[in-house]
């Protein structure tokens, strides 16, 4: 397609409009980019939105695990995602801290996942003590087991037997150092993938796929990924291998509109904010720091993406004028 | 089955229809080999993208500017890799031909080894391993956005005049394609992520689309081999058109009957009626699809030395 | 200038640094490409061992101390020594005379990686096909689209019934659905002359749908990307500039 | 057949650690490795194909016979399987975690091959003092300072009182380096690099989204249609006006025509099926890739 374009060339005062308009230099619109990018980070706007079935799939399957289980959380994102996935780690994790639900980390994504994801615990457990709830403690309500070289290896390994899988992985006890992680009370009797509720896996590679590949149809699978995974994983969602997830910004976005107004809860004019048929009363958390990374970026991004719009427009106005001037 | 029946239905949790299906899907292919082998020569469409190979390493010679190559960005070396290299032995052997110098940057260690054996006998082959210099086929990272970084860096410096990018590539790849394209660089690109297909088609001059990176080594080298296996895969395609088309009509007329049964005898069949909205997304082709997971008792000698199981 | 200040700062640099490319290749990039590669290198070289060799091969070709003394022993595999040999042949590629060997170990991986292509094959697209073959006639012409349950106030059988049905335009977007993925399809069959003018119809079908496909997947992926951007925004003007520099 | 079998009772494949038995034992296999070696350099020529072909042939079947062997359902940890079928089962299902960790660890062996080959060419370069040499030095000075910080810090970690070091103030000279060299540089550069792709797409799409033939008119106007979608407000302000629509004339059919709706159509109805087409044949490809790679079929490495 792009076969016969120029290559942008600087502006000779030469040039007719068209020309002008078919070849801006690149460098230009990377400025105006920069500051489309920024400038509205510092003005605090809220965007209308309505959440996509597959994030209220996934809002509805968290709120129903019950407090007291552990669940597999699959942390596969680094900061070179950051600005999704911290997100996403984030409203998924103060989702479960909430409700009391255990959490089993391991990363097949990147060898430095599982301390970005134990980083983003720290800062969230500086929230919960600045707000007065109890700490979310490692090794009894959290384990890291770590990152697994062979994604693909450690998921099929998974699938037959989680605790050989885990085998001699540590994570830190208290007043013990590095302790196995089948020590830790949050993993007794959970050997294989059956004896959890629930795998989340918040991802920004393609670790998502290998685990459906994997594990569909043993364990309850939800996903966070990038808004580039979306379509595949909507893939997944559609033919009903997972069972609910959100994307990018937008899932985002969703899912902390979902943990602040619920679903089909009544908001303070007494209208229901989220409707869906599919599921009864589902509350939320009105009041708490549900707003995140989706509340911040996601307004900026609609600048953003209207340059984008607005600069094909110019291009293809200049092409038409041109092919105008050439008859 | 047989054997599911000789070793008591144990497919109960592997889905014996799965096995057979995968089975019918490798007959294919060896048979085609085969017949392939047997000296029957086969038809392979047109793909465009790979004619265009020759024009791309003739322009790198007008030029006498490099050759760039990247096998895409597998973790270890798997057949992507492999298949990237081949087609890579390809262009090299062309390069070497003209006394072009190429450019081929590994992303894993594992794939950098082969790449060198491969690379290094096709010079040999062609008799010139004297051009042949070993760090031409280098390893720049193993860590994805330091690999970009650093491949733009060479594509600036070297002013590649054509790029290669076959393989899997992900978000890196709109990286390479811009900033080779900023040069003027033509390219050939595919992706087997189709998420990443847009992009190249969106910046690059000729992209694979898909399965068409699998028929490449097929289409230029015409081994049998290869065609008769790309012939065979041609049979799994439509093995898997059938099943779906066929599929399609055993759901819909399934659904029919389920949906119009009288509510009598729907109770009968299912006692609770709200049943019924599961039950008829539930085909037969579902069922087939997902294997039971249905346990069965078996009685077992218990092992004496088991470890203490906390339980 | 405290530590915090001092990390943030040079990831600023950094970042500026990379993104100098944009106006041109120049020195600045070329150190914090380099820079980039050289921590890269070196964080792998660390990973290695730490991720990669120490717990899946050593600990368990050694075994493991028991922490307390009530653990069983742990008990090494010492057959797993045999994989460093096997690794090391790669090392003979640069070998004129014995570089086949550095064959063993690709063939190795490779043989492990072909096997699960076949053992994931049905487990990946069974499914698929199966989520593929979905109903295509409507079973009731009482209403053209999925009607909106809540306010139909049906309840009990009638409510079951009416979500069991299957609506025209279920119907229709099914079969759409199921043209897309057969012309698709078709435009990757290869072998099939496509004069046959049936082919040739499907696979062209195939290429336009193929298109609203990916212009789907663009449109999805450039949020993502800009979401990136913008975070990188975040970073230099409010993590540095105003919570760093200015302390506000 | 314990053998690769992870057993907690000793046998003669595991022995107990630490002791003199297990050494000894390691100590032969490594003997017997390097024989293997040093025997496979003497191989003649003819075999050598074979070889490669055995090797690759076993690794692959272990994946087949797992997939394809009868497993035993339901196997509990304190049951031995009954008869040979079971038998050979139990044990393939047992084997699986080593098997699955060889990829990495061989492909771990080899990474030395890759840092050879960084090192080759930026040694040379700083040797014969050729362009751009200075950098390489960076290059090398900044890998050998994380090798360095980094393995310091981990050992810091390692051992009962490593807990405290998730405290910065009980942080010593290794874990500031470490801490600055990966999450103040390392980390920052990834993000900063993914980015960049930011830029990339507005030119791209500037120059190449033109209404110029069909596809491109195609990919073009689904691009925007989504794009436009996923924009809340965007998304928002066409279902106003839609609900509008309904009001108006109590008809609320409309409804199915809201942005979202007509963009959440055309992604399920047209995204998922064609990526779903393309999966099919990648898929399909892959397979007849690997069976040919693990029956050797293929001359390996396209030298035809």
């Amino acid at each position: 397609m792009a076969k016969n374009d120029p290559i942008p060339q600087p502006i000779k005062p030469s040039m007719s409009l068209a020309e002008k308009l078919t070849s801006l230099p690149k460098f230009y619109l990377y400025i105006i980019l920069i500051f489309f990018s920024s400038a509205p980070l510092f003005i605090n706007v809220t965007v209308p939105n309505k959440p996509l079935e597959s994030s209220i799939d996934l809002y509805a399957t968290l709120m129903s695990v019950k407090p007291g289980e552990t669940v597999l959380v699959a942390s596969d994102w680094t900061n070179s995602t950051r600005g999704e996935s911290w997100g996403q780690f984030n409203s998924v994790m103060r989702i479960l801290m909430r409700r009391g639900v255990n959490v089993v980390l391991y990363s097949t994504g990147d060898a430095q996942a599982p301390r970005v994801a134990q980083d983003s615990i720290a800062k969230l457990n500086k929230e919960r003590l600045a707000k007065g709830e109890p700490e979310y403690k490692r090794w009894e309500n959290f384990v890291s087991v770590g990152f697994f070289s062979s994604g693909e290896a450690a998921t099929n390994g998974m699938a037959t037997n989680v605790k050989a899988t885990f085998a001699g992985r540590k994570d830190f006890a208290p007043g013990r150092g590095l302790t196995d992680v089948y020590e830790s009370p949050i993993l007794k009797g959970r050997e294989k993938i059956e004896n959890f509720p629930l795998l989340i896996v918040i991802t920004g590679s393609k670790t998502s796929n290998i685990t459906v590949e994997r594990l569909s149809g043993k364990v309850p699978i939800a996903f966070t990924v990038t808004g580039v995974m979306g379509p595949e994983t909507g893939n997944f969602y559609q033919s009903g291998q997972i069972v609910g997830f959100a994307s990018g910004l937008k899932g985002l976005y969703d899912l902390e509109g979902l943990m602040e107004n619920g679903v089909n809860v009544p908001g303070k004019d007494g209208q229901i904010v989220i409707k869906s048929e599919k599921y009864p009363k589902i509350d939320g958390f009105p009041g708490q720091p549900n707003a995140g990374q989706g509340s911040r970026y996601y307004p900026t991004l609609h600048f953003a993406v209207a340059l984008l719009i607005l600069a094909v427009i110019i291009g293809n106005v200049g092409m038409f004028l041109a092919r105008k001037g050439a008859k | 089955m047989l054997i599911a029946e000789a070793v008591g239905q144990q497919y109960r949790e592997t889905g014996w229809f799965g096995v057979l299906f995968t089975a019918i899907l490798v007959t294919f292919i060896l048979i085609n080999i085969r017949r392939a082998k047997g000296g029957k020569d086969l038809y392979i469409r047109r793909i465009a993208g790979l004619n265009a190979i020759d024009e791309a390493v003739g322009r790198a010679t007008e030029m006498g500017r490099p050759v760039l190559m990247v096998p895409g960005l597998s973790d270890t070396v798997n057949a992507i890799a492999v298949q990237a290299v081949n087609i890579f032995a390809y262009v090299s052997r062309l390069a070497a031909r003209f006394a072009n110098p190429i450019l081929l940057c590994c992303y894993n260690a594992a794939v950098y080894t082969l790449a060198q054996e491969v690379i290094r006998d096709v010079y040999q082959e062609e008799g010139l391993l004297d051009r042949y210099d070993p760090d031409s086929v280098r390893f720049v990272s193993d860590r994805q956005f330091a690999f970009a970084a650093g491949v733009s860096g060479l594509i600036l410096r070297e002013q590649t005049a054509a790029t290669f990018f076959l393989g899997e590539f992900y978000a890196e790849a709109l990286i390479f394609a811009e900033t080779a394209n900023s040069i003027g660089a033509i390219q050939v690109a595919s992706s087997t992520e189709a998420t990443q297909t847009p992009f190249f088609i969106a910046a690059c001059d000729y992209v694979l689309i898909g399965d068409e990176f699998y028929a490449a080594s097929a289409y230029l080298t015409r081994q049998p081999v290869l065609v008769g296996s790309l012939v065979g895969q041609d049979w799994c395609k439509l093995l898997v058109l059938g099943s779906i088309l066929l599929g399609t009509l055993v759901n819909t007329s399934y659904v029919q009957s389920r949906t119009t049964k009288s509510w009598d005898d729907e109770k009968a069949e299912y006692g609770d009626v709200s049943e019924r909205q599961n039950s008829a997304k539930q085909s037969i082709v579902q069922q087939l699809a997902t294997p039971l997971l249905s346990k069965m008792p078996v009685e077992r000698p218990l092992d004496p030395n088991a470890p203490v199981e906390d339980k | 200038m405290s530590y915090d200040a001092i990390k943030v700062t040079l990831g600023v640099l950094a970042t500026v640094g990379l993104y100098s490319v944009l106006y041109k290749e120049n020195r600045f990039y070329r150190f914090f490409e380099h820079l980039f590669l050289g921590l890269a290198a070196g964080w792998t070289l660390v990973v290695i061992w730490v991720e990669n060799l120490k717990g899946p091969w050593w600990d368990l070709m050694v075994g493991v101390a028991p922490e307390k003394p009530t653990d069983p022993i742990g008990n090494g595999n010492w057959a797993l020594i045999l994989l460093l040999p096997l690794g090391l042949m790669g090392y003979m590629v640069f070998s004129k005379k014995h570089n086949w060997m550095s064959r063993i170990p690709i063939g190795i991986i490779l043989g492990l990686w072909s096997g699960q292509q076949i053992q994931i094959w049905y487990n990946t697209y069974g499914k698929q096909i199966a989520g593929t073959a979905q109903p295509i006639w409507p079973t009731t012409w009482s209403s053209l689209t999925v009607p909106d349950y809540a306010k139909s106030g049906l309840t009990g059988d009638a409510l079951a019934n009416a979500k069991s049905q299957v609506y025209l335009s279920q119907a229709v977007s099914n079969f759409l659905f199921l043209i897309t993925v057969v012309c698709v399809l078709s435009y990757f069959l290869f072998s099939f002359d496509a004069k046959t003018k049936l082919v040739r119809s499907a696979s062209s079908m195939g290429r336009y749908l193929l298109m609203i496909g990916f212009g789907a997947i663009f449109g999805s992926t450039v949020l993502m990307r800009f979401t990136l951007l913008i975070d990188r925004m975040y970073f230099i003007w409010i993590e540095w500039l105003q919570q760093t520099i200015l302390q506000r | 057949m314990n053998l690769i079998l992870q057993s907690k009772t000793v046998n003669f494949w595991a022995q107990p650690y630490g002791s003199s038995t297990l050494w000894a034992y390691l100590f032969g296999a490594l003997i017997f490795g390097i024989l293997v070696f040093v025997g496979l350099m003497f191989m003649p020529a003819q075999f050598r194909r074979p070889v490669v072909a055995f090797c690759t042939f076993i690794a692959g079947a272990y994946w087949v016979l797992l997939y394809a062997w009868p497993a035993p359902i339901d196997l509990q940890p304190n049951e031995l399987p009954q008869g040979p079928v079971e038998g050979v089962g139990a044990w393939l299902k047992d084997a699986n975690p080593v098997v699955v960790g060889m990829t990495g660890i061989i492909t771990a062996f080899m990474l030395g091959l890759g840092i050879f080959s960084l090192l080759s060419i930026h040694l040379r370069k700083i040797r014969r003092q050729q362009r751009d040499w200075p950098f390489s030095v960076v290059l090398l000075v900044s890998m050998v300072a994380m090798v360095s910080f980094g393995y310091a810090d981990y050992f810091s970690r390692q051992g009962p009182d490593g807990t405290k070091l998730d405290l910065q103030a009980n942080w010593g000279l290794a874990n500031y380096g470490r801490d600055l060299l990966f999450d103040g540089l390392l980390q920052q550069m990834d993000a900063a690099m993914f980015s960049v792709i930011a830029f990339y797409i507005l030119s791209a799409a500037y120059r190449a989204f033109r209404i110029r033939s069909v596809e491109a008119t195609i990919l073009l106007s689904t691009a925007l249609l989504v794009m436009l979608s996923l924009m809340g407000a965007v998304a928002y302000i066409s279902e106003q006006t839609i609900n509008g629509l309904v009001s108006s004339t109590g008809n609320d059919f409309f409804l199915n025509f809201t942005l979202t709706e007509v963009a959440g159509w055309v992604r399920r109805t047209f995204e998922t099926s064609s990526l779903r087409g393309i999966a099919f044949g990648v898929g399909i490809g892959a397979l007849a890739m690997g069976l040919r790679i693990w029956l050797s079929l293929e001359k390996s490495g396209g030298n035809a």
